[in-house]
């Protein structure tokens, strides 16, 4: 196994489950959107050392596409969720 | 002697990119760390380039590196008044 | 020349940690803004001395887009946006 | 000498990444988590290009550190309370105010046995010797494929179900987006150095977008990093205060809306018509075809974002743009 591999390896799932835990212990809709969005990070994380192969050699490059779709994939996402949550912030005004 | 020349203008470009980041973390206020930083980074990153596009063999590469250097000068200097601007702003309403 | 190459990127993480240092501590937004255009700078100097060392001359066009990103970023950071007009 | 410097690369990388993680989802104010979340992206766009994934980082620069932050920061302004002073708003931020010490614990308990398991996973899985086919299958028929980038080929031909579902899922964000509010009131007009800056900044970005466009069919690039990347220069004629950002209105904004799946479906259509199957293309034509697809995309993918940042449809304009 590469030093890259599980250096690389383990802060991907490190980042992930620092991303759940404030996912789901923020009170503030906005604060877990963002956590949301490095959680995913840990997500594209797993997916691009999986294809890496070692400096000198070519890595996968069916990964490297699935992460590049999740990204704008995420920020789209992201867009959505931050307008449910400005309609949320209009409704709540209104009361 | 490219070598030489090379190795003289990437190490002193590190030594500004380093003098403008202990700059912005030792100096005392916002508007001192923004004028290190400004001139040492974009400066060492100019020297850093000149260094490299010595050893670029292809002479598209070296007009590309000056190109990134152009833009890096323009943003940085306008980004840095920006957020100057933002902070007087910020200190006006408080 | 290796053995340059070598200093340079360590001085250019280097330089990197004491940006994240100011990135984290702040006080001021405006600090923590400065400390990325920072990042961005020695991003881009890093791109360009790992496009040499890992023979990939596609991060030059990365350190390209990210030294025009970073303007954004401090236009986004700095731009105000009006009162609503009628509300 | 150069694995030493790697190490070193890797480590210091990894000690950023996960420290401006751990700031972002840890601090009390939300507009100073977004500007840690900036230089998270950031320092992700310097780590994909470390692990040789340069159209992954292509679009990390484009998005992670720069669209993201400014849809995130325009969103913090709207926030209520938020216009007289922002830092002054942690009472709602505060992550742990009203859960009891026991939820906090077991939620921190589970997420890190959650990561012990993954991470258990993961490493089994870099020692098994046999997930090299998916690369292998690539690089045997790139030839075919009528681009040289393998990243491209897999985005646009071997998998180009993805991409294409991918663009629709991307229309229905803009759908429900429209369907819950108006537009954001827009920027003040900008001082002389942001237009200084946005006069020079703005046919740079549109440039390289079309640099990107072209270059993605043999290096890394492509219909995602271009669109991000021309997106961003309307996002910087808005927050300079302008009204004219470059979208149509009406008809012709619903046509460039719809253009990249549109225009996709019917090459796919067309080659079951020419008796292939969906999306399968002719080798000889395939290179012109993915262009074309990609520069739809590419229309398509700038357009979703661009009216992610407005928050809405544009209204029609009432008066003559000056």
């Amino acid at each position: 196994m590469l030093t890259a591999q599980w250096l690389y390896g383990i802060s991907a799932c490190l980042i992930l489950a620092l991303g759940l835990r404030a996912t789901l212990l923020h009170t503030s809709l906005l604060r877990r959107i963002i956590a949301i969005n490095i959680m995913g990070t840990g997500v594209f994380m797993m997916l691009v050392i999986i294809a890496y192969r070692g400096p000198d050699a070519v890595p996968d490059p069916v990964p490297h596409a699935l992460v590049l779709t999740g990204i704008v994939v995420a920020v789209s996402a992201t867009a959505l969720a931050l307008a449910l949550l400005r309609r949320l912030n209009t409704e709540k005004a209104d009361d | 002697m490219i070598d030489l020349f090379s190795s003289i203008f990437m190490l002193s470009g590190i030594i500004f990119f380093l003098a403008g980041s202990i700059g912005l973390l030792r100096l005392p206020d916002l508007y001192s760390r923004l004028h290190a930083l400004t001139k040492a980074d974009n400066l060492g990153l100019g020297l850093l380039l000149v260094g490299l596009a010595l050893h670029m063999q292809q002479p598209l590469f070296a007009l590309k590196l000056l190109l990134i250097w152009l833009a890096v000068l323009a943003a940085g200097s306008a980004s840095a008044h920006l957020i100057a601007q933002h902070a007087r702003r910020q200190e006006a309403d408080q | 020349m290796s053995e340059v190459l070598f200093v340079c990127v360590g001085g250019l993480m280097l330089s990197l940690l004491l940006g994240l240092v100011r990135v984290l501590r702040g006080p001021e937004a405006g600090d923590r803004m400065l400390a990325i255009q920072l990042i961005g700078t020695t991003g881009v100097g890093l791109l360009m001395l790992l496009s040499l060392l890992l023979n990939m001359s596609a991060l030059i066009d990365v350190a390209l887009i990210l030294a025009l990103l970073a303007a954004v970023a401090a236009a986004a950071f700095t731009g105000q946006q009006r009162e609503p007009e009628n509300d | 000498m150069n694995i030493i410097s790697l190490y070193l690369v890797d480590i210091l990388l990894v000690i950023s990444l996960l420290s401006l993680a751990w700031a972002s989802l840890t601090t009390a104010d939300a507009r100073r988590s977004v500007i840690l979340f900036m230089a998270f992206g950031l320092v992700l766009a310097l780590v994909w290009a470390r692990l040789l994934a340069p159209d992954v980082a292509l679009a990390e620069a484009a998005i992670g550190a720069g669209l993201s932050g400014a849809l995130l920061l325009a969103a913090i302004g709207e926030q209520p309370g938020s216009s007289i002073n922002v830092n002054t708003d942690h009472s709602e931020d505060v992550q742990d105010s009203n859960r009891s010490v026991v939820v906090t614990w077991t939620i921190t308990g589970l997420c890190a046995a959650l990561a012990i398991i993954l991470a258990w996973t993961l490493l089994q899985t870099f020692d098994n010797v046999n997930n090299k086919a998916t690369a292998q299958a690539v690089s045997e028929n790139l030839t075919d494929s009528g681009v040289s980038n393998p990243v491209t080929a897999v985005l646009l031909n071997f998998r180009a179900y993805d991409t294409l579902l991918e663009l629709a899922v991307l229309l229905s964000a803009v759908l429900g987006i429209f369907s819950l509010g108006g537009i954001r009131s827009p920027y003040q007009l900008a001082g002389p150095v942001f237009d200084g800056l946005a006069r020079w900044l703005v046919p740079v970005l549109m440039l390289t977008a079309g640099y990107l466009l072209w270059v993605g069919a043999h290096a890394p690039g492509g219909a995602f990093q271009a669109g991000a990347t021309l997106a961003a220069a309307a996002v910087v004629l808005r927050l300079a205060g302008h009204h004219n950002i470059g979208l149509p209105q009406g008809k012709s904004l619903h046509i460039i809306m719809t253009i990249g799946v549109g225009l996709f479906l019917l090459v796919g259509l067309s080659m079951l018509a020419l008796g292939r199957s969906f999306l399968d293309y002719p080798p000889a034509l395939a290179g012109t075809l993915i262009l074309v697809i990609e520069t739809a995309a590419m229309i398509s993918i700038a357009a979703t974002l661009v009216l992610a940042f407005l928050g809405g449809r544009p209204q029609m304009q009432k008066h003559k743009p000056c």
